[in-house]
């Protein structure tokens, strides 16, 4: 199993829409991170209802885009945070493969040595603070690691993933509005399913558009598609570029599909499948129609990026199955540090 | 007879009081849905979205509309959907619900139902996983009620609901699809009273929730030893029924307790530290506690199961407060 | 000691500001209940440094035009909440001058028989459920009380009193949230004063106006200013009356100034006290001259207004001063039912 | 010899640390403005407003960018202004704080300190007087620290900050303003380490907090009638120093605790539990617990003074335990 490497850090591009930005490199180099996650995802589900995946588990098919767009951009020295569905954020973001899969099954290679699950990933050495299963519990986190970053100086950004559910928690205006008293370097990059758990978002709020909740603050912010690999892609690269250098907060808000139920398992039974429109707005079908009309990509390339992701998933899901279960006495010995150094 | 579930159990109760008063509603995160176990299923159906509310992820606020509402008369039933985010829920819990009626002089009253759900065992992690009911033991003007069985879950339900003060409810989402012989409508259980599940003379075990069925467990495995354990469950822990459990105690003269809880500030040390100063000259070894580990609820297969109190873990303690020989200390 | 009765309920007027809707009758009364609340406010001051009132005493001098205008348009059966600096809200509401101060002095006699205090009144007769002294803490009851009031039908409406500190609350954009979402007939009333304890509004958010916090949620709102009772009259008259009709919820933001330290007791060393422009900016004296001017208001009646207000805290003190001290087995009865009748 | 106070020891330390470490940094409300109490005055003027933070009124979220900060390798105190309103951070500090060097496998540190401050006796009110550390010590991954001098604070407050874990720092504001002499620059005091004020054979105390000095106050009196009373302040809740109790409870066979809190689920409940189980052939009488009666605090003047416990209730309960003529059950 590889590790990937990370993306340089690009310069963001004029545009804000469309592929402007993306070279064909990028592009390639997005639809293999997606691909990535769509395999990761998919037999996550399976080995969930094998039982070999354990707990609560939240895929994020549909949304791929977001994770790799985003995270693609990012590098290990910046901080990231997620939520409940985390998996794509933490692939995307350089968490090696076989690692987060053996996290999911429990085990004592995992990135938490089995200790976390998939709620609860995190990958520091790439910069994936990692993600939580409270609601809101990582928004103010972000601003930590955005202050620690602002206070030392430099061009470090932090990016703070979460669900549109996510938005009618106090935490989410407390910490936009702590964030532009400070002037934080910090992204917040809202995932708008129109869905938490079991409930459309017309349950939660009367107002659609993420984007719009947080006028009042005057931060920078955009609302795009989520399947829109391109854009997603423009509209972040831009408000990164502006944190780097010391600008701050800002938001984009990626309207993205629930393809799955809220969690494997969910019967989902309380909305009706428009597996056409999804299918219509699945990123990696949309990115690859562009890039096979772009020139960029031809047929064979893309099947060979999908066999390439299936074929690390096999391997990781084999190293997984391999590893130890965490010993016994692990969790008394991580509770608190042992040594007394942090 | 009748087969029924715990969480079912809790459903019917909910749905015989909203029929009963129309001042009962139900408030929490897709509650109109059913919810992730299916606790209020069908309640929207049968009695309308006016009072069986979807709610915002917004438990503060939520838990706080509830107290306003019950401060107007209304018998508001909220639910947090895990144990766990009680923590978003406590200040108008502890500052608000269950000190209304005192600092107001009598004036308010608060007469909301927090129903609630914690335990592990569900590869929930720890964040979903935690048992947090003694935090709310700590509270003045809050009862805290954690029933084991259905019957019970259904009884206690319908005297939450009829108490004139703020109510938790302490539900066990690893007990939730029990199956559980029923005969007819469960009647009211008062908040206050113990339930003894088995008598015995020769130890007292208290236990609460899924551990109840754990102790009984270990009450089997003893009884094949020529142990008589009594199992008792306090199914309120606010108020406490110290009488049954100090009465068993004089009587049997040695006392476990299991909770699921971590032992440190667990709700098993009040009952320790009540019966060794009420129950003193009775008792003839240390009352011995069983509980989790003071470490976070690890999601690892295998670590949670070791993680959780069981019936072994019972009856050893069984064996070292009698002194038996091979007991582990 | 008389109580004061209720104003009837009266027609919202057509213009929201100025004194358009504001009859000479209402204008005495408003002057005399501002009196009212001056009055106590500056004894409760004397006692607090005497050691006759305890605790954390928050004075509202400076601002009684607000708690005056909103508060005499409402009536018992209505519901109003409160926070830390509610002396003048539950006075206004109709609360029992010597049953508030014998509150504040502890007694049996008080509004909670000296189980409260001064962050926590609560007179039900006259529908005020409460202060209380975690800020932003009963933003959420007043959501219960006005749907309680909308699933029972009728009139009812509630007012939701808070300063501009609570604003920054989680608790606050949760509340507004779901109001909006349920189209509750709620005021929220916003006392902004600039401040919260030491420090000005520009150290808690970027955000100066409070109804400019609330535009995403597309509720209706006004700013005023606090000091122009007239306007804050129409202002809150429109927006009762509409609630009265079912509509909600609504905020009103007043900017009023705090004249006294946070609390009585605190130096009040980290500002400039502008006493000139707080003078010009006294509800009282703005409403005097306003009624002078207008022709319903002699300097006799002024003089007699002020007198009465004295006379009634004179009364209302020693009423306290007489009063017992609540019996010692009082916490114990009432921390919960007794009889179990809610 | 210099004469200080509490809190002015508190604010030393703070100074002293933000010296050492340009990494400290504080936020909460009015820090920058020295809080209420004087608890941070003149540390905005001496480091700077950048690392002196002034915070809306936002609890939750300030404790959050605190563990963020921590986890980006800053060492954070973060003020809760009152303990009472550690009920809206303790979603952070439970679900996040607690349980992330955990959950992460050992990645993720938060070296945070949360000071808050906590008690009655100023006619607060309910929501302003309250006493709840024992909740934090339930939640396995914190530590929680209580001091009852000016030195110990100071001394305790240099190594929480030091500590890679996170620290709930709970004051006492009845403490801030009481004079003491102190000799130079308090040396640090290691975490888990309890302080024996007084030496004793008949009986042992311990008391947390304020109620250490009313201890003490009682073990004057009682030693006018010959009775010697150890009093023995654990100053860390968590982790708690067992031995040291225990090895006093084993040379005296007695055990009163005394505190401020609620007695039920307060953390005299533990120490009772493990000293009952740990020395239990030791104790000659059962633990008897002194702490506040099961209600709100109130805020008429004579009734919160009846509240809280005073050395003439330790004096009864050592009667009791002692069983000396003329003791009050
Ligand atoms: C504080 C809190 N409340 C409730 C839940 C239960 N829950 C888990 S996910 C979820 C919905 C989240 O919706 P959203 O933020 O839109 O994310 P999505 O699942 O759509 O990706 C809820 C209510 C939780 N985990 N945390
Ligand atoms: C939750 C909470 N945090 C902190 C405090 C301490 N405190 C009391 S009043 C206050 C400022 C409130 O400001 P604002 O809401 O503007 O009201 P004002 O005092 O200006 O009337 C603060 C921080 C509190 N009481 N409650
Ligand atoms: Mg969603
Ligand atoms: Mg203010």
């Amino acid at each position: 199993m590889t590790r990937v490497d990370r993306q340089p850090d690009v310069a963001a591009p004029d545009s804000a829409s469309g592929t402007a930005g993306l070279s064909a490199a990028d592009g390639l180099d997005l639809l293999g991170t997606m691909w990535r996650i769509r395999a990761l995802e998919e037999r996550v589900g399976q080995l969930k209802r094998a039982d070999e995946v354990y707990g609560l588990v939240h895929l994020s098919i549909g949304g791929e885009g977001v994770a790799a767009a985003v995270c693609r951009q990012l590098l290990a020295s910046d901080a990231v945070y997620s939520g409940h569905r985390a998996h794509g954020h933490a692939l995307a973001q350089g968490a090696p493969s076989d690692r987060l899969m053996a996290e999911l099954m429990g085990r004592d290679t995992g990135l938490c040595r089995g200790l976390g699950g998939s709620m609860h990933l995190v990958d520091l050495e790439h910069g994936f603070f990692g993600a939580t299963g409270v609601v809101g519990g990582n928004l103010p986190l972000a601003l930590g690691t955005a202050l620690a970053a602002q206070l030392r100086g430099g061009t470090d950004v932090t990016v703070s993933f979460f669900g549109d559910g996510a938005v009618q928690t106090g935490a989410f205006h407390e910490s936009i509005n702590l964030a532009t008293l400070w002037k934080l370097p910090l992204v917040f990059v809202c995932e708008n399913n129109g869905m938490a758990e079991f409930t459309p978002r017309s349950a939660h709020t009367t107002v659609a558009r993420v984007s719009d909740v947080v006028a009042p603050y005057g931060l920078e912010r955009a609302t795009v598609s989520g399947s829109d690999v391109g854009a997603v892609w423009d509209a972040f690269g831009a408000f990164k570029h502006a944190a780097r250098g010391g600008e701050g907060p800002f938001l984009l808000e990626c309207l993205t599909h629930r393809r799955r139920g809220h969690y494997e398992g969910d019967a989902d039974s309380y909305r009706e499948a428009d597996e056409a429109e999804w299918e219509r707005q699945d990123p990696i079908a949309r990115l690859t129609e562009r890039g096979i009309a772009d020139g960029w990509l031809t047929p064979q390339t893309r099947d060979s990026l999908e066999a390439q992701a299936r074929a690390e998933i096999d391997a990781a899901t084999e190293f997984a199955r391999r590893s130890p279960y965490p010993p016994p006495e692990l969790p008394a010995q991580l509770t608190c540090a042992q040594d007394g150094a942090a | 007879m009748t087969q029924t579930t715990y969480v079912r159990a809790v459903c019917d109760a909910l749905a015989r009081a909203m029929q009963a008063d129309e001042r009962v509603i139900v408030l929490g995160e897709d509650v109109a849905e059913g919810g992730p176990y299916t606790a209020t299923a069908g309640l929207a159906e049968r009695f309308g979205r006016e009072r069986v509310r979807n709610t915002p992820i917004s438990e503060g606020t939520v838990a706080g509309v509830a107290v306003g509402a019950a401060q107007a008369g209304y018998r508001p039933i909220v639910e947090i959907m895990f144990i766990d985010f009680v923590t978003l829920a406590l200040d108008q819990l502890a500052n608000q619900a269950a000190k209304a009626r005192f600092m107001s002089g009598g004036q308010l009253s608060v007469p909301l139902v927090m129903r609630t759900q914690g335990g592990a065992g569900q590869r929930g992690g720890a964040q979903h996983s935690q048992s947090l009911e003694s935090w709310l033991a700590h509270i003045p003007g809050l009862k805290v009620v954690m029933p084991s069985t259905a019957i019970d879950a259904a009884g206690l339900m319908t005297s939450a609901i009829a108490d004139p003060d703020p109510v938790v409810f302490v539900e066990t989402k690893a007990l939730y699809f029990l199956r559980e012989e029923i005969d007819g409508e469960p009647p009211a259980v008062p908040i206050g009273v113990a339930r003894t599940f088995r008598e015995g003379s020769d130890l007292t075990i208290v236990a609460t929730a899924r551990m109840v069925s754990r102790a009984l467990e270990a009450a089997d495995r003893l009884a094949a030893d020529g142990i008589e354990a009594e199992v008792i469950d306090p199914r309120t822990l606010v108020p406490l029924d110290v009488d049954t459990i100090t009465a068993s105690v004089s009587r049997t003269n040695h006392l476990i307790v299991v909770e699921e809880a971590v032992s440190s500030m667990g709700f098993g040390a009040e009952i320790a530290a009540i019966v060794q100063h009420a129950a003193f000259d009775d008792l003839d070894a240390p009352v011995e506690r069983v509980g989790a580990p003071f470490t976070p609820v690890p999601v690892s297969p295998r670590l949670e199961d070791a993680y959780l109190p069981d019936a072994d873990a019972v009856v050893q303690a069984a064996r070292r407060v009698l002194s038996l020989p091979g007991a582990v200390r």
